[in-house]
């Protein structure tokens, strides 16, 4: 268990840090590739986790589609690609207090609550067993995300052709 | 018990009309200008109904009072003889009385049915016939019949002729619902609609701004009386529940409870604060001092209203209520301990107050309302000194000779004056032009005056009587006061409109022709066309000069004339103690409640003495008098005795008689007319109707500054503030509505924030 | 529980809107007559169904929950689709029904800028799911949802279809309300962990044994609850909202916010707050009392300051609702009854005044009663509607509005035991000076706006009366307040027992002898309540017998 | 392994991302802001189902990615129309809603 701590550690502090370049800096194509970073770390706990399907989903659709369609948006907005002006505006201070008072809260809540349980992780836990509980217990939900994308995709499609 | 159709099915009698105005409403236009029949036909079948009831009602009473149902609760009554003297006992009334109206019981008819049920407690609807309720029905059936038929000639060619009649037949509808009302909340239902109406045909002619002023305020006026209706109505309901344990409205359970609780002697205080707010629903009604003001402007609508609503039905409403609920008075506040009460007081007040004013009008109309508001007085005075019959009956005259002087007003007004009612300055020697409006004014205010043997006289007197034998001398003499100063105000009035030189030539007749000149709204089809034809008839009418009226007008005239000389004549003492006809003593005998002593204060009839009549009489003739005397003196100098012979020879005999009191006419009178009266009407122009008008306007201007400051700056000011104060903390200096998509989030975040924090917190 | 039809027809009455709803959205929006059918026959079928709920209630029983269904929704929280309408839901439900098909007809050919009639009419079948939801839900969570999905179609019907001022008015709506219900969803959380049985179900929650939560913890939670519910009502601090909403919303808007919306507060409050929180809501009572006394007098002083005509009438919303927070505050079934018949009678005669305005503004395009008058002569169907409603508002008896005030200001004369007798009293007269005062801002409204003779500026102006579709719409509304207003025990008779089973928390002298039937009245706490401070003149031997138990 | 840590973890991106979305100058650095938000959830989900033994955490992240991916379509197709409209792609100058 102790590498597995050691690594989560890395890991998190990986994402902390990706996770606040996003929120600051001042190039919007690295913000991006921070983002990147992020959800890689995240893609890394969930291996931790042992919940290795919803990792790869994680490194397909996120760091495979959802990145490159971010950068699309950006290239298509004209966005600067180098630093050329703040890229935060002037509600720095409450937002940071709205944030700190959110997860500061969250954080106390978590900590009162589950402050001593562990992860009781005996195996980790395979695609079958995923695939199983989604056509079983979860078959409806599970179409009517498809319908959701479907829909997704039918009204940005709408929306960003030009006419 | 036999069964009496007429009473048993009272409740037809305000259904008739209430017909009548949905028919009117719905299909007035199809009828035109029969319409009016159609209100004169639901009346007249009223009218016959309510004269069933009053033939039942009396065979009802007699066959009580010789079938023997005896003597009500003797038994108990003996028991209770230690509770003071604020109950006049039973049995007392019976040994003492000797008339036998206290000793058998005629029971009332109630017929009820549910009206709704809320909690377990059942409000009904339903009808309480008795003596009162019988000689009201006759008395609103009566008047408003005869003002159906005088308005088809009145207001012919009105631009609303058919909203008119629609409107008089929902108030004879909602009159005649309070009046069969068997329980308080069902009176009060009654009582509103009255008020409406009233308010809907004072504003008849709503197009000018002072009509529909006058209207707003009497609704106002009287609905302020109404708060204290509410309180009470409300208070009646818990008298009852402290009584038996449930609450009702019913009116006898009412009267009993309050008779029960009095004699229980614990719960004085809720049946003073329920008679005092009832009181005051009186004084908002029926043009009590300080509420009167609004009786005199009421005179803006069409003169028949004034006569069937502000004279004759419902200004009386309040006394009527006074009298429904007598038992919550007499013990609320003591009626029966003699001295001085709140009801009395009130109704002294007023009574010196109308009749002040009366002195200074120059509008006929107006003259009769601060007539009717003194007559008002009367009344309430009566019912707080004791004497409830004596009140009642000169409920009962007062409502004959009252709208007959209100319709010969009118008559004079329609035929004589041009549609003015200016007795200075489109009146005065009428006498000649309209004998026969004359005769009849005069005999209404013969009748007003109290002239012996007339309908007023043996009411008046009556009361008078009473308030000595129950030991409130204090306001006999408000009273006798009271009558002179009545017949000094009527003299003038007379004397005005029908006597001296015609004034009337020079009226520009465009401007006497305001309240029918037919509005001509453009291009619209709604039933203004009767306007044109008819007010170029009434141009015609009028451009002949002073007429007589013709007999539309002049039937109801010789009607109202003849009962109010004979009306009085059913409660006559006098008349009693010279011939011992029975007739003469009916009055009480069939109005009376005879319910037996825990149903009703025991009502106490004085022996018939000389003196009160004597009095009364010599207080009329004081007052004509003096005010002769005044009017000749200042005004008209020696020569009056050679234009009117009859009235010199009336004036040499008065002066004869009262030589030693000329001295007195300039100073007394004077100072009546003059400085006090003038003072009077100053105050009520000017502090009372100010105080009103302040009120409203101190209202406003607070609702102004409220709505300025606080709502819009103050409290809004805190939500915007609180929303600045935190703009100021996030260093921002915009608006709470930044139109910024980031700044609601914040806000949501925040709040988000707040409620995860406060779920945290509380577990 | 219901079943067969009836097991369904709560639900049809529900979402039915729902299905209309998807019909239009799939008409192109070209097709403005289809889409008006559609959307009628919609709101009818939606009526339908709930007179069929009206028709086959039974009104023997009115305190038992009918047409019930409770299905399992939400397993983890032990959320249930609980649905069902008793004698206090009923109205309210057919109210609602019966008032989104009126305003249907009558945005016919009313159809405010900018005339997006699809969006406009797919925002009301929004609405009024939202609307029947909440009046049939009988669980926490659910009632929240419904409750919220009224905001969001009325916040967009002031804004892209209100006055100049819409956006502003909007915002300041939507906000206010969503405080609020933040805080009403906090306290349902509250009361779900609090209580201990881990359910949002209404009628579980109310039989629930709340001895574990302490008097000041159910403050605050009553307190929450209040908030949200005041809020919505709108009590006197917190109503700055209604007169911009009212003011601004487009004419259809501004009677459903009148005739449904404000309702929900009131009825949260009879239907939530008081039964799950009677400890609580007694001591709140007086406090209730003494805002809502405020709210009839400040409103009234409010509308009197107006020179709009339909800023007057929002105004005398709050005055009206405070008769009936003034019922609710007296916590006597007499009282909650008269609060039950106001809410219906408030909908029904405020909803008809913005009606009139806003065919006064649609012919006048104004709404300064300055510049009216006349109304009587140029359009006089109008101004006699107008007249009738203004009295009937004033609470003239044999109209409607009468039967919530006199009951309402009747029941403070004696609320329930352990509330301040004096205090109450003290209410009941102020309550009575504010029907002076409503006398008064209604007739002189009506003095400017229909009598006189028309001004100048509208001499030659022909001036359409009331049209076809205005009767369709309007003359169900004006015969049910006449109705209503002579039997009023259509109403009362339903609501009656639901009420009393309400107030069974709160012993009152009324309710006393039909209490000492029972057997929990031997051992209940009101032994010793019955003597209340401040008056001690209040109880006669005659009731105390009764309410001694 | 702590639970604690993952959540905390979570808390701390999901602080990040409400930091990100209000003062982000850029609406696609808002909308990566509110990736950021979902990720932690996600995190959140799959440690507790870690915790529990069982795989529901993993579906419900399945699920959130799912949404979250459309919702990136559709937000970045919005953010296309806004900047084709206003020439902007700053959130502050979507202002129509502005009182």
């Amino acid at each position: 268990m102790v590498a597995q701590n050691v690594a989560f550690w890395i890991f998190a502090a990986f994402m902390a840090v990706g996770a606040v370049r996003v929120v600051t800096t001042d190039n919007i194509v690295h913000a991006a590739l921070w983002l990147v970073l992020v959800l890689a770390g995240g893609a890394a706990q969930f291996i931790i986790l042992g919940q290795e399907f919803v990792a790869w989903v994680q490194v397909i659709v996120y760091i495979g589609a959802v990145i490159v369609l971010f950068l699309f948006g950006i290239m298509l907005t004209r966005a600067p690609m180098e630093a050329e002006e703040k890229l935060n505006n002037n509600l720095r201070w409450p937002g940071l207090v709205a944030a700190l008072l959110f997860s500061g809260t969250i954080a106390w809540a978590f900590i009162d609550e589950w402050g001593n349980d562990n992860v009781a992780l005996t195996k980790p836990v395979r695609t079958k067993e995923v695939g199983e509980l989604i056509f079983r217990g979860y078959l409806v939900p599970f179409e009517v995300v498809g319908v959701l994308l479907l829909a997704a995709l039918i009204g940005a499609v709408v929306m960003a052709r030009k006419d | 018990m036999k069964h009496y159709w007429f009473l048993d099915n009272a409740w037809l009698i305000p259904l008739i009309p209430a017909i009548s105005y949905f028919v009117i409403l719905l299909f007035g236009k199809r009828f035109g200008e029969r319409a009016a029949w159609i209100g004169l036909a639901s009346i007249g079948s009223a009218w016959v109904l309510a004269c069933g009831t009053v033939v039942q009602w009396i065979s009802h009473v007699n066959a009580s009072e010789h079938g023997g149902e005896p003597g009500g609760e003797h038994g108990a009554v003996e028991t209770i003889r230690a509770f003071g003297r604020s109950i006049k006992l039973a049995a007392e009334g019976a040994s003492a009385g000797g008339e036998g109206h206290a000793s058998f019981v005629a029971n009332p008819i109630i017929h009820s049915t549910t009206w709704f049920q809320n909690n377990g407690f059942k409000l009904d609807v339903g009808i309480h016939i008795d003596g009162l309720a019988v000689m009201m029905l006759f008395v609103v059936t009566t008047i408003s019949l005869l003002v159906h038929f005088y308005s088809t000639e009145y207001l012919k060619g009105d631009r609303r002729f058919n909203h008119y009649f629609a409107a008089l037949s929902l108030f004879s509808a909602s009159m005649l619902f309070l009046v069969v009302a068997s329980n308080t909340l069902q009176l009060l239902v009654g009582w509103e609609l009255v008020g409406l109406c009233s308010f809907m045909l004072i504003g008849h002619w709503w197009e000018e701004k002072p009509n529909s002023n006058a209207a707003l305020k009497a609704f106002l006026t009287t609905r302020t009386g109404d708060i204290g209706l509410l309180a009470g109505v409300i208070m009646t309901f818990f008298v009852v529940q402290r009584y038996t344990g449930t609450g009702s409205f019913d009116i006898t359970q009412v009267n009993q409870a309050a008779i029960g609780l009095s004699l229980d002697g614990n719960s004085k205080s809720l049946l003073f604060w329920c008679a005092a707010a009832l009181l005051l629903a009186i004084i908002g009604k029926s043009g009590q001092f300080p509420l009167h003001t609004w009786l005199p402007d009421a005179m803006a609508g069409p003169t028949p209203v004034s006569a069937l609503i502000h004279a004759a039905t419902m200004v009386v409403a309040g006394v009527y209520l006074g009298a429904r609920v007598y038992p919550i008075f007499h013990e609320g506040l003591n009626i029966g301990d003699g001295g001085i009460n709140l009801m009395a007081a009130v109704g002294g007040a007023t009574l010196l107050v109308g009749a002040g004013l009366a002195f200074v009008q120059n509008d006929i109309k107006k003259v009769l309302a601060y007539s009717t508001i003194s007559q008002l007085g009367y009344m309430v005075m009566g019912l707080g000194v004791g004497a409830w019959s004596a009140a009642i009956f000169h409920l009962f005259t007062h409502a004959f000779f009252k709208a007959n002087l209100f319709l010969g007003a009118g008559s004079v007004s329609h035929s004589g004056a041009h549609h003015s009612f200016d007795m200075k300055n489109d009146m005065g020697g009428l006498r000649k032009f309209m004998p026969k409006t004359f005769a009849t004014f005069m005999i209404g205010t013969a009748a007003l005056i109290g002239v012996p043997l007339t309908a007023g006289f043996f009411s008046k007197d009556e009361i008078l009587a009473t308030a000595s034998a129950n030991e409130y001398t204090f306001f006999k003499y408000v009273g006798l006061l009271g009558a002179v100063m009545t017949a000094a105000y009527m003299t003038r009035c007379v004397y005005l409109t029908f006597f001296g030189e015609y004034r009337g030539g020079h009226a520009d007749h465009g401007d006497a022709h305001d309240s029918h000149a037919a509005h001509t709204a453009d291009g619209d089809d709604h039933g203004h066309d009767h306007g044109h034809a008819a007010s170029n008839d009434h141009g015609h009418d009028a451009n002949g000069g002073p007429h007589e009226s013709n007999f539309p007008i002049l039937g109801p005239l010789y009607f109202l004339s003849f009962m109010s000389i004979f009306a009085g004549w059913i409660f006559a003492p006098m008349l009693h103690h010279i011939f011992h006809w029975e007739i003469f003593e009916k009055f009480p005998l069939w109005v009376d409640p005879h319910v037996g002593s825990r149903g009703f204060p025991i009502l106490e009839h004085p022996e018939f003495a000389w003196i009160d009549p004597i009095l009364a009489t010599a207080a009329g003739v004081v007052g004509v008098t003096l005010a002769y005397l005044f009017y000749w003196r200042k005004a008209y100098g020696q020569n009056i005795t050679e234009r009117n012979g009859a009235l010199g020879a009336g004036k040499k005999l008065l002066v004869n008689k009262y030589y030693l009191d000329v001295l007195y006419t300039d100073v007394i009178v004077g100072a009546t007319k003059g400085p006090i009266a003038q003072a009077a009407y100053w105050v009520n122009q000017n502090v009372i109707d100010n105080v009103l008008r302040y009120t409203g306007k101190g209202a406003a201007g607070a609702a102004k500054f409220v709505y300025k400051y606080i709502d819009q700056k103050g409290v809004d000011g805190i939500y915007n503030g609180s929303a600045a104060g935190t703009s100021a903390l996030g260093g921002l200096s915009s608006k709470l509505q930044t139109g910024r998509l980031q700044y609601y989030a914040l806000l949501v975040l925040f709040l988000l924030s707040a409620v995860a924090f406060a779920v945290v917190i509380t577990n | 529980m219901a079943t067969g039809f009836d097991a369904w027809v709560l639900t049809l009455t529900t979402f039915t809107p729902i299905v209309g709803l998807a019909l239009v959205l799939l008409i192109p929006k070209v097709e403005e007559e289809l889409i008006k059918i559609v959307t009628l026959a919609t709101t009818v079928l939606t009526l339908g169904f709930a007179l069929y709920v009206l028709y086959y209630f039974d009104y023997d029983h009115t305190a038992k929950l009918q047409f019930e269904v409770k299905k399992t929704w939400i397993e983890v929280i032990n959320s249930n689709y609980h649905i069902g309408v008793d004698g206090i839901s009923l109205p309210m439900l057919v109210l609602s029904a019966f008032v989104t098909v009126l305003c249907v007809i009558y945005s016919w050919n009313h159809f405010p800028e900018p005339h997006n009639v699809k969006a406009f009419l797919a925002l009301i079948l929004l609405l009024e799911v939202g609307m029947n939801g909440t009046f049939i839900a009988q669980d926490l969570i659910l009632f929240f949802i419904f409750f919220e999905i009224v905001l969001l179609p009325m916040y967009f019907m002031i804004g892209v279809w209100g006055g100049p001022n819409r956006e502003y008015a909007s915002i300041k709506f939507f906000l206010f309300t969503l405080f609020g219900s933040a805080l009403m969803l906090l306290a349902f959380l509250a009361i779900y962990f609090k209580t201990g049985i881990n359910t949002f179900d209404i009628p579980d929650l109310i039989a629930a044994d709340k001895s574990r939560i302490t008097h000041g913890v159910q403050l605050i939670i009553f307190g929450g609850m209040f908030l949200g519910f005041a809020i919505k009502v709108p009590m006197f601090p917190f109503h700055t909202w209604l007169p911009d909403a009212h003011t601004e919303a487009p004419t259809v808007g501004s009677v459903l916010l009148a005739a449904i919306l404000l309702k929900l507060g009131t009825y949260g409050f009879i239907r939530i707050a008081l039964p799950i929180l009677p400890e609580a809501a007694k001591s709140w009572a007086p406090w209730i009392g003494l805002l809502a006394v405020i709210g009839i007098i400040y409103g009234a002083l409010g509308c009197l300051a107006q020179t709009d005509m339909k800023r007057l009438i929002a105004f005398s919303s709050v005055a009206h609702m405070g008769y009936v927070m003034l019922g609710i505050s007296s916590l006597t079934a007499f009282g909650i009854n008269a609060a039950v018949f106001g809410m219906v009678a408030h909908g029904l005669i405020t909803g008809m005044l913005f009606f009139i305005a806003g065919s006064v503004q649609h012919t006048f395009h104004t709404r300064e009663m300055s510049r009216l008058g006349g109304l009587l002569t140029q359009a006089p169907k109008m101004g006699w509607i107008l007249g009738f409603c203004s009295m009937a508002s004033l609470g003239l008896p044999g109209l409607a509005g009468f039967w919530g005030e006199f009951p309402a200001i009747l029941s403070v004369f004696q609320p329930a035991d352990g509330l301040n007798v004096a205090v109450f009293r003290t209410y009941m007269v102020i309550a009575a000076i504010g029907t002076v005062l409503a006398a008064g801002y209604l007739l002189w409204m009506l003095q400017k706006v229909a009598f006189g003779t028309p001004k100048d500026e509208w001499k030659d102006h022909h001036i359409h009366d009331v049209g076809t579709a205005e009767w369709i719409a309007w003359l169900p509304m004006l015969v049910l307040i006449l109705v209503l207003g002579v039997v009023p025990g259509l109403m009362f008779k339903t609501t009656d027992d639901a009420v009393k089973t309400i107030v069974k928390a709160f012993p009152s002298t009324q309710t006393a002898p039909v209490k000492s039937h029972e057997p929990q009245a031997e051992h209940g706490d009101d032994a010793g309540t019955e003597h209340s401070e401040g008056d001690g003149t209040d109880h006669a031997p005659a009731e105390s017998e009764h309410s001694g138990g | 392994m702590m639970l604690n840590q993952f959540l905390l973890l979570s808390a701390f991106l999901f602080g990040t991302g409400i930091y990100g979305v209000i003062t982000r100058k850029h609406t696609v650095l808002v909308l990566a802001s509110i990736e950021l938000m979902l990720v932690a959830v996600n995190i959140n989900l799959v440690a507790f189902g870690a915790t529990l033994n069982n795989a529901v955490g993993q579906v419900f992240a399945l699920f959130v990615l799912a949404i979250a991916a459309a919702e990136v379509g559709v937000g970045l197709a919005i953010v296309l129309l806004i900047y084709r409209n206003l020439r902007s792609a700053n959130p502050d100058d979507v202002n129509v809603l502005k009182g």
